[in-house]
């Protein structure tokens, strides 16, 4: 076996090893600028997007390809520890995407930051750990990458070591973290006890000979409440507010842009063999085959989506920092995704895929303006921005858009996602159909805490004090900068989230359209 | 080859997630939230030794496997709760969690 | 076997008592005695599980380098190492949800046999055999994990001179 | 051939867009895209394939209809599709007609005119969107676009309880089109349609059980009659009217309502007839209710747009009767009163924006007289409350007449109860006009004159049309007949 | 002379004059001061009207049976399945035959002759454009709805005579109680109108179904020239939802034609300009009930309930209304009760089979109608008092006026020769032919009978305390004096009409209109005195009538009813007008306008108290919610725990259970 032949498809991973590696080697030799270190990431991030995309099938892209075509979608055999999915690969490019946007804004960080190189590396050691999620097929390897991303985010997000509220912050979500890993570790040990093996896809069909429900259940209870953790579900989301709220703002567009799709991912992952199994008819997994296993995952996965939405919505409804609301937001977002892997059909996983991809270019970059507004010193109060929409059009309009893509509203990329996904509820009837009901509801009670923001920016009128003229970091007026003050590197990621709400919003056929054919593939591989 | 029933194991390593987690719940020392984490931490290693040690063959080899990685691994996560609640006991001056509340409601 | 058994039984109970020890115990240093005699005992109980290699590792990583650090941890956090922790109340919650936990966790017992089954040895080669070949990228996975760790934890903890 | 429905929408989209940018100008830019629309309606009449020697049409049935598709995929196919008939055509007629006439009675719009004419006119876009999608999901955005700049309408430039009623406005509208939204996704995917196209759509669910096809068509129903409104969802309707700014209630009234029966005959009595059978006895039952209430709590109102907001619940109520007849006349009642009502209650709320600028409030009994002072205005008002309850060569007597013609054939002695609530109708439009427009002056502030200009345009556009469709009711039941449903010979 | 005939096509240019009048007086009348603001303009085209209207009427004396149809087609449906197989359509078109001419002459010359009045009576009144144009179009509408083809058109222009009667009767918007009075009329007849709808509704459904063939649907609805009646020939006379349709109309009628127990509003209609009264009463607005009535039963038909109805509403009305003029002290009242009682008349003519008696009862009527408004509005006009009481020795000043008035008079009282006795004769006569029918016809018939004492005593009640004795009781009052010419010539015009529009029926020419008209339907009517004893008996009563009159009240004597009379509360009953306005106001203000404050509180309380309290259900939990976050993480690690047992209950217990409840995979 030769090295290239080996190491090819794994390329964009190894592009990110040697980036981590790199950049804390500029950290030893004391480079530590944010500019410099900051264009490694991006350069290693975007560079192993363009491989992944070209993976994935993108013609022009075609001789960047390093996985051979029949590697992507090959039916499992049963022991490997990864494999190559075109859904996965999806889910590369879409953390590829949220770290490629965090660098970028992040080159707009202070530049006498001296903990550049830790952020960019461990930003970079994280996505590292993402990828590999994304092409994990087996249970352990699985959450062993997992933790590569956890670990690296509990250091993430109290890297700004002299402020409490970082540091706070990084000891409740390591607090949460090390029990839910703990609790995740354990189910996979149940479910080894129960199958004698830790393949995912083998975890289901290995069962049929004789598996041992009540153990199998409490397995699978186990990696819920595991994995959960990571995809910030209600009742496991309380740390996610706080530590949204006390990290350093892109970061929390990190945690909120890519490494909570992590969890969602996993629960694809992990569940749909299950799910699938039982689906196609082929047999139950238990010895009596009085219950069906698929059926009583989904009614679990379907109750928590739906809690999920309703508490993460509710909750945002009184919230008054702007940080807080975007992460209870960002909770009840976790419970629409949740849902294509409750309706368990390729539709489904498609819409929840999209809307995970959605959810990068809203709640990611909402997040990343946060931060540039903060820097402005505006407040955390939502209103504080009173007045930023007449003040600042541009920034108000962009955050306008991503505020209404999040609301659901038509021709955002977020319409388009729910739209999808809630036709697919529908689409796959019964009692799916009011998982769309609750969805749809819950997207209109969230309505109402997006309106506010919108009101308070464009329709109240601004407070003085709250709003200094030419407090603008970087020492450049806001004439000479194109995004008002932003700095280029927030600027251009901001940017390029708002034209891809509205874009894909208006023509999602080229990104569906890749989304749903994976999936598909997805699903056949699965069953 | 020794023989041992397997409801010992089982209840042992729930019992030993069980103190693990209460001492999760209820312990506001930082060090010993470490040392429950740990505890239970060592229940599921238990597991997956005594469920190697049950199956036999290749799988079971996979188990003990396992069990190395997550030995590893917790200690690894036990460095880095220290790193974190050493630089939190810097800024704060204890490591009680139940005085880190500035981020709430 | 009931030597074997009636060993376990003792293992299983010390390490029960250990860990509740551990967590209850006011003197902080107690604590760690405790809990290194928690790991010990566990390493027994591999050695019990004909496991000898984890059971070393047991010994060497946990009952070593983690007391180790946990002691260090105390020492650095506290200003007097015999410092008393504040009495805490069990919690009847907490208490109650631990006890429905195990509760739910050991309902699986009905479903095994309650006789003895066998318990199979495996060489420590085998193990290194599937340990860095089979399953070699765990270990890959780890040393990422340490990789973060490491340089994470340094930054954290070093004294910032900006 | 020309694809004039993407033309009329271009059209909308820039003159929209443009507006919003104008600043001061806006108002003319505003206006040239409404006489532009208006023209390019024009042109669509003549087109249309309803009048004699049209041959071919890509959606069966439906004239000037194109076709491209949008989104792509195995289980879902989603099309831009859109394409007239003649409930549509009469139906963009009356969107033309008020966005002219809001445009030219707001002119001296002072609060960012840019923003207030930009969301009329996306109002009107998304209306006219509305009108002619033939797709699901396209008639799913623009009728949430609509909501959208109504809502803001309502919210930025209303009364003092604006925010109250732009969140009651939005709140009902919206959970009305979420339960729509899943009803829509419902009718396709359990009917097995091909794709989100009305034709196919009508094609597969027309054969759907009669079980399920009652629940579909509930669950639309419910979505298109909280825009109706009907009783006991209506509350919204009054609040929003009384807070929205004139022009804002013009739509509000003439174009907003009008979706909800609109949507109705569309996508669910002509899709779902089983269900649409199954639940007429709920949808008389609403129907009554809407009529009775909305009239007798006009009689108590003080405030003369609270007065309008609620007769519309009346009428709105008699067109929901007409469709739930299931005739042809049914029908055609329907639309005409759904086009009669558009102008009537526009010109209405005109009047009584124009009211509260010239006296300073609506309030009815604090008003009196205003006849010697304001005569052009109270010409208005007459014209405008006696068409509204009905008086013959004003555009709402054939509706009417036929509706209620319909009703006996339909309902027998029912009828009655729409009979006699005509009376009440009367009274309180003729109650309203003694206390208000005769008897000593009073409440008149000195140097009260009569409408501006623009304000007096716009209401006579609507008067003209009230007029001359009155007389010649025959010119839109032409177009409407030449539909293809309840097998009307179609184009 | 068949050329003349040719103008039978053009008749609708009648109605299209009056509208162009309406138009050009409309819109540039206020500019107009020196033509009186349009007003002679109005003249002119109400003379071209006129002379049109007796173009038409002559040509169809000329050539009698002339049945005329122009139509447009207003809106038609296809042909489809469902309560009209064969199409549907409305049309708009003129339909000329003798009844049809016969109205269009006394529309027109009363109008004309009103219209003319108007421009010396109302020459001192503001708002003269307006007044000339609402008056155009109201006689527009009475034109349309006399010609209409079919009942949709003629309820077209019925209500539009409606709603021009509204604004004529408020012309003084500013006085409260005309206001008042208009609101009140319209509302009135709209009860009736709103039954006259259902009526129509009947009858398409009916016929469309089973009358004379589906084409009628398809044709528009049309009056048809038949020889009889469509019930007769379809229905074989009878059916019940005809009845009901029969009802309907006489609803629709009763309204209009202020018909018990509809007749409230006419007396308050009085708050408009005399012109006005005398228009409404005479030829438009009332006539037109009874012009309903009488096409309704020559073209469609009543049932024999139907009749009964109407014969009991019309006699019944006819004593009662008489009842109230016996005491109001209000000039215009007393003629205002008048008219009641003599569309009673009409309407009992009509129930009894008698339609064309009806109508030649309305056409003299009109005539001398008008002329006692015109007179009593030169009264006012003079000394600008309506106030019996405060009037006296008029007849010295205004000698023409008080010819006029009575001649007027005696035409109302019935005494031969005057126009009123020939038509009022031949209704009493006729129903008396026909008492053989139902028993119930006597007591109604009596009732009518009686009806005419009454009439000639409350007539020459007013004419006496008006013109005769020495002078003004009231000496406040300005001197009075004739008015010019412009007065002058429709009070002579009218007076010989009064005096010679009953002889027309001796004319063969004139009487071809009333038996032609009749489309050989039911009982042949027969004009002219038939029964001598009858006519005796009636001459008679009116002249007891008027002598008990001139006993009472001659020569300026004033009875007074003694306080302790038996009468009195007969009389107090008979002031208030039987308390019918009173009832009616208190169904109004106390019942559904209650009921409407009622309605308004559930709604704002109740459906919107529903929606507020699920607000503040979603607040408080909100809230509630919000405290969990309380900051601890050992508190997140128990909600962890927590959510755990949460998912074992959920994927051991719950979902099993519902799993196997809805049927497995």
């Amino acid at each position: 076996m030769d090295l290239g032949s080996f190491a090819g498809p794994f390329l964009p991973e190894i592009l990110l090893l040697a980036g981590t590696l790199f950049i804390f080697l500029l950290d030893v030799v004391g480079v530590r600028s944010t500019e410099r270190v900051g264009a490694v990431a991006v350069a290693v991030t975007g560079l192993a997007l363009l491989f992944v995309i070209a993976d994935l099938g993108f013609a022009p892209l075609a001789f960047l390809a390093t996985i051979p075509a029949g590697q992507i979608d090959a039916a499992g055999t049963g022991s490997a520890l990864y494999a190559f999915t075109s859904l996965g690969l999806i889910f590369q490019a879409v953390f590829l995407l949220a770290t490629f946007l965090v660098s970028l804004a992040s080159l707009s960080r202070p530049s006498q930051d001296r903990g550049a190189p830790i952020f960019f590396g461990l930003l970079v050691l994280a996505t590292l750990g993402m990828l590999l999620v994304a092409i994990a097929s087996d249970l352990v390897f699985l959450l062993l990458a997992i933790e590569v991303t956890s670990l690296a985010t509990y250091l993430l997000v109290g890297y700004t070591r002299k402020d409490p509220r970082s540091l706070e912050a990084a000891m409740k979500m390591y607090v949460i973290g090390a029990l839910s890993t703990t609790l995740s570790f354990f189910g996979a040990s149940l479910l080894y006890g129960a199958y004698g093996t830790t393949n995912l896809a083998a975890i289901a069909h290995v069962g049929g000979a004789g598996g041992v429900p009540v153990l199998v259940l409490l397995g699978y209870g186990f990696l819920i409440v595991g994995l959960a953790f990571k995809a910030t579900l209600v009742p496991f989301h309380a740390w996610a507010v706080d530590v949204y709220d006390g990290a350093p703002t892109d970061v929390t567009a990190f945690l909120a842009g890519g490494s909570k799709k992590v969890g969602i991912f996993a629960f694809f992952l992990v569940f749909l063999a299950p799910i699938l199994f039982v689906r196609t008819g082929t047999g139950s997994p238990f010895a009596n085959g009085a219950i069906a296993l698929g059926p009583i995952l989904q009614i679990t996965l379907g109750v928590l989506a739906v809690l999920t939405m309703t508490v993460g919505n509710i909750l945002a409804l009184l919230q008054k920092e702007m940080k807080r609301m975007l992460a209870y937001s960002s909770i009840s977002q976790a419970g629409y995704m949740l849902i294509g892997i409750a309706v368990g059909t390729a539709p489904a996983l498609a819409g929840a895929t999209l809307q995970i991809f959605a959810h990068v270019f809203m709640k990611g970059a909402a997040f990343l303006l946060v931060a540039g507004v903060t820097a402005w010193g505006i407040g955390p109060l939502i209103d504080d921005y009173r007045g930023l929409g007449t003040r600042r059009p541009v920034v108000g309009v962009a955050f306008a858009l991503m505020l209404l893509s999040l609301a659901g509203v038509p021709l955002t990329i977020g319409f388009v996602s729910k739209f999808v996904l809630f036709s697919a509820a529908v689409q796959a009837q019964g009692y799916f159909v009011w998982l769309a009901v609750a969805g749809l509801l819950n997207s209109a009670l969230s309505v109402f805490y997006y309106a506010r923001v919108l009101r308070v920016m464009f329709f109240e009128e601004p407070a003085a004090e709250k709003f200094p003229a030419g407090a603008i970091v970087g020492g450049s007026g806001p004439s000479e900068l194109p995004a008002g003050g932003f700095g280029y590197g927030r600027a251009a990621a901001i940017a390029i989230a708002v034209i891809a709400i509205v874009a894909v919003g208006i023509y999602p056929q080229p990104v569906l359209g890749a989304i749903q054919a994976a999936a598909q593939h997805f699903v056949a591989v699965g069953a | 080859m020794t023989d041992l029933p397997l409801v010992g194991f089982i209840g042992l390593s729930a019992a030993l997630l069980a103190i693990g987690l209460f001492g999760i719940l209820t312990r506001r020392n930082f060090i010993l939230l470490l040392i429950a984490i740990e505890i239970a931490m060592n229940a599921t290693i238990l597991n997956f030794v005594y469920f190697a040690a049950y199956t036999g063959g290749t799988a079971g080899l996979t188990g003990q496997s396992i069990a190395v990685v997550l030995v590893g691994f917790a200690a690894t996560e036990v460095a880095v709760g220290l790193a974190i609640v050493l630089a939190l006991n810097r800024l704060k001056g204890t490591i009680n969690v139940a005085q880190a509340t500035e981020l709430k409601l | 076997m009931i030597l074997e058994e009636l060993a376990f039984l003792v293992l299983a109970l010390v390490a029960i008592a250990t860990a509740i020890a551990a967590l209850l115990v006011r003197e902080l240093v107690h604590t760690i005695l405790w809990i290194a005699v928690f790991f010990v005992d566990l390493s027994a109980i591999y050695f019990l599980l004909e496991a000898p290699f984890l059971g070393v590792l047991q010994l060497g990583v946990y009952a070593g380098a983690v007391t180790v650090l946990l002691l260090f941890g105390i020492m650095v956090t506290r200003k007097r190492i015999f410092s008393r922790e504040a009495a805490t109340g069990i919690g009847a919650v907490p208490f109650a949800l631990a006890v429905v936990t195990f509760i739910f966790i050991v309902s699986v017992v009905g479903e095994f046999p309650s006789s003895a089954g066998t318990i199979h040895a495996y060489s420590p080669a085998d193990l290194s055999q599937n340990l860095f070949n089979v399953n070699g990228p765990w270990l890959l996975l780890l040393g990422l994990i340490m990789l973060g760790a490491v340089a994470g934890a340094i930054y954290l903890v070093r004294e910032g001179r900006e | 051939m020309l694809p004039l429905i993407s033309l009329i929408l271009a059209t909308l989209v820039l003159g929209t867009v443009a507006t919003f940018f104008a600043g001061a100008r806006s108002r003319w830019v505003a206006l040239a895209t409404s006489v532009v629309f208006l023209l390019e309606v024009a042109v669509l009449f003549v087109n249309y394939s309803g009048w004699p020697g049209y041959n071919g049409a890509l959606v069966p049935g439906f004239s000037e209809s194109e076709s491209y598709s949008w989104i792509h995929l195995s289980w879902l196919q989603i099309n831009y599709t859109v394409g007239v008939d003649g409930i549509s055509l009469v139906m963009i007629l009356l969107t033309a007609i008020l966005q002219i006439a809001t445009v030219i009675y707001s002119w001296a719009e002072e609060r960012r005119p840019a923003a207030y004419f930009g969301l009329v006119l996306l109002t009107c876009l998304g209306s006219f969107g509305v009108f002619v999608a033939l797709d699901i999901l396209l008639f799913f955005l623009f009728w949430e676009a609509v909501l959208v700049p109504m809502f803001f309408l309502i919210g930025f430039w209303g009364g003092p309880r604006r925010r109250y009623a732009a969140l009651k406005f939005f709140v009902y509208t919206h959970v009305a089109s979420i339960v729509m939204l899943v009803g829509l996704l419902a009718l396709v995917f359990y009917s097995g349609a091909s794709s989100f196209d009305f034709s196919s759509v009508y094609a597969a669910a027309r054969s759907l059980a009669p079980v399920p096809q009652t629940f579909l068509f509930l669950a639309l129903f419910f979505g298109f009659g909280v825009k109706f409104p009907m009783v006991p969802f209506h509350t919204w309707l009054p609040d929003a009217h009384v807070e929205a700014p004139t022009g804002g209630s013009v739509l509000l009234a003439g174009l907003l309502l009008k979706l909800g029966g609109y949507g109705l005959i569309r996508w669910a009595v002509e899709v779902l007839p089983n269900g649409f059978h199954v639940s007429q006895p709920i949808l008389f039952f609403i129907a009554f209710l809407s009529i009775v209430w909305g009239s007798v709590l006009s009689l108590s109102q003080r405030d003369l747009k609270r007065l309008v907001a609620y007769s519309s619940i009346n009428h709105m109520g008699i067109v929901l009767l007409a469709i739930a007849l299931d005739s042809s006349l049914g029908l055609i009642a329907a639309v005409l009163l759904m086009f009669a009502h558009g102008i009537v209650s526009g010109l209405l709320f005109m009047t009584s924006g124009s009211v509260h600028h010239t006296f300073g409030s609506r309030d009815i009994p604090a008003i009196g007289g205003i006849t010697p002072t304001t005569p052009a205005l109270s010409t208005m008002i007459m014209v405008g409350s006696l068409a509204s309850l009905g008086l013959p060569a004003l555009i709402s007597f054939p509706a009417e007449f036929t509706a209620l013609l319909a009703t006996w054939n339909g309902l027998g002695y029912w009828v009655f109860v729409p009979l006699g609530i005509l009376v009440v109708t009367a009274a309180f439009y003729l109650w309203m006009m003694q206390r208000m427009l005769f008897g000593p002056p009073k409440g008149v502030p000195i140097g009260a004159h009569d409408v501006p200009w623009y304000e007096g345009v716009g209401m006579g556009i609507l008067v003209a049309f009230t007029v001359l469709f009155g007389v010649l009711p025959g010119l839109l039941v032409n177009v409407i007949v030449s539909s293809p449903i309840k097998g009307w010979p179609g184009p | 002379m068949a050329g003349l005939s040719g103008i039978l096509e053009w008749a609708f240019l009648v109605p299209l004059l009056m509208v162009i009048s309406f138009v050009v007086v409309g819109l540039a009348g206020t500019r107009l001061k020196r033509l009186e603001y349009g007003g002679w303009i109005a003249v002119l085209f109400a003379g071209a009207a006129l002379v049109v209207g007796v173009l038409v009427a002559a040509a169809e004396m000329l050539s009698p049976g002339q049945y005329v149809n122009v139509q447009y087609t207003w809106f038609q449906l296809p042909p489809a399945a469902g309560t009209f197989p064969n199409g549907f359509r409305l049309v708009a078109g003129t339909l000329v035959d003798p009844i049809s001419a016969l109205m269009l002459l006394v529309v027109t010359v009363v109008g004309f002759l009103v219209m003319l009045y108007s421009i010396e009576y109302m020459h001192h009144d503001r708002g003269l454009a307006r007044y000339y144009a609402e008056l155009s179009l109201f006689l527009a509408a009475m034109t349309g709805l006399v010609i209409a083809n079919n009942l949709f058109e003629f309820f077209l222009f019925w209500e539009l005579v409606g709603v021009c009667s509204y604004f004529l009767i408020g012309f003084y918007y500013e006085k409260p109680s005309a206001a008042s009075a208009a609101k009140e009329a319209f509302l009135v007849t709209r009860v009736g109108d709103v039954m006259f709808l259902l009526g129509i509704f009947l009858y398409f459904y009916t016929y469309a179904l089973a009358g004379p063939g589906n084409g009628w649907a398809a044709s528009g609805f049309v009056f048809t020239n038949g020889n009889q009646p469509f019930l007769a020939g379809a229905m074989g006379g009878n059916s019940t939802l005809l009845t009901v349709a029969g009802i309907m109309i006489l609803g629709g009628a009763a309204g209009k034609s202020a018909q018990f127990p509809l007749h409230v509003w006419l007396p308050d209609a009085m708050e408009g300009p005399t012109t006005v009264s005398a228009l409404i009463h005479a030829a438009t607005m009332v006539a037109a009930g009874v012009y309903l009535l009488a096409v309704t039963s020559l073209f469609l038909g009543f049932t024999a309930t139907d009749q009964l109805l109407i014969v009991a509403i019309g006699g019944f009305t006819t004593f009662f209304a008489a009842t109230m003029a016996v005491v109001h002290s209000d000039i215009k009242r007393v003629i205002a009760y008048s008219t009641i009682s003599q569309l009673g008349y009409m309407v009992l003519a009509v129930g009894a089979g008698f339609a064309m008696v009806g109508l030649f009862h309305l056409f003299t009527h009109a005539f001398f109608k008008a002329l006692l408004f015109l007179a009593a509005g030169s009264v006012i006009h003079a000394i600008g008092t309506q106030d019996l009481f405060k009037m006296g020795g008029l007849r010295k000043p205004m000698r023409i006026t008080a010819a006029a008035f009575a001649i007027g008079g005696l035409a109302l009282a019935g005494i031969p020769p005057f126009a009123g006795f020939w038509s009022k004769d031949d209704i009493l006569g006729g129903v008396y032919s026909q008492l053989g029918t139902h028993p119930l016809y006597w007591p109604f018939f009596l009732l009518a009978f009686a009806a005419v004492f009454l009439t000639a005593y409350y007539i020459f009640r007013a004419w006496f305390l008006a013109f005769s004795g020495d002078g003004p009781r009231d000496p406040t009052l300005p001197h009075a004096h004739e008015g010019s010419w412009v007065m002058q010539v429709p009070l002579i015009g009218l007076s010989a009409l009064a005096v010679g529009s009953g002889l027309l029926i001796f004319w063969p020419n004139f009487q071809s209109l009333l038996l032609n008209g009749a489309g050989a339907a039911g009982i042949p009517p027969v004009f002219g005195p038939t029964d001598l004893a009858l006519s005796g008996i009636s001459v008679t009563l009116g002249v007891a009538g008027i002598l008990l009159a001139w006993r009472l009240w001659g020569n300026g004597r004033v009875y007074v009813l003694p306080e302790s009379s038996w009468a009195q509360p007969v009389r107090r009953l008979l002031l208030n007008r039987y308390y019918f306005k009173v009832g009616y106001d208190w169904i109004g203000q106390r019942g559904v306008y209650s009921v409407a404050r009622a309605a308004d509180f559930v709604d704002q309380f109740v459906i919107d108290g529903t929606v507020h309290g699920f607000e503040r259900m979603f607040a408080a939990l909100s809230e509630r919610l919000r405290r969990i976050q309380s900051g601890v993480v050992s508190d997140y690690a128990a909600y962890v725990v927590a959510g755990l047992i949460a998912v074992f209950v959920l994927l051991l217990l719950v979902a099993p259970y519902l799993v196997t409840l809805v049927g497995g995979a």
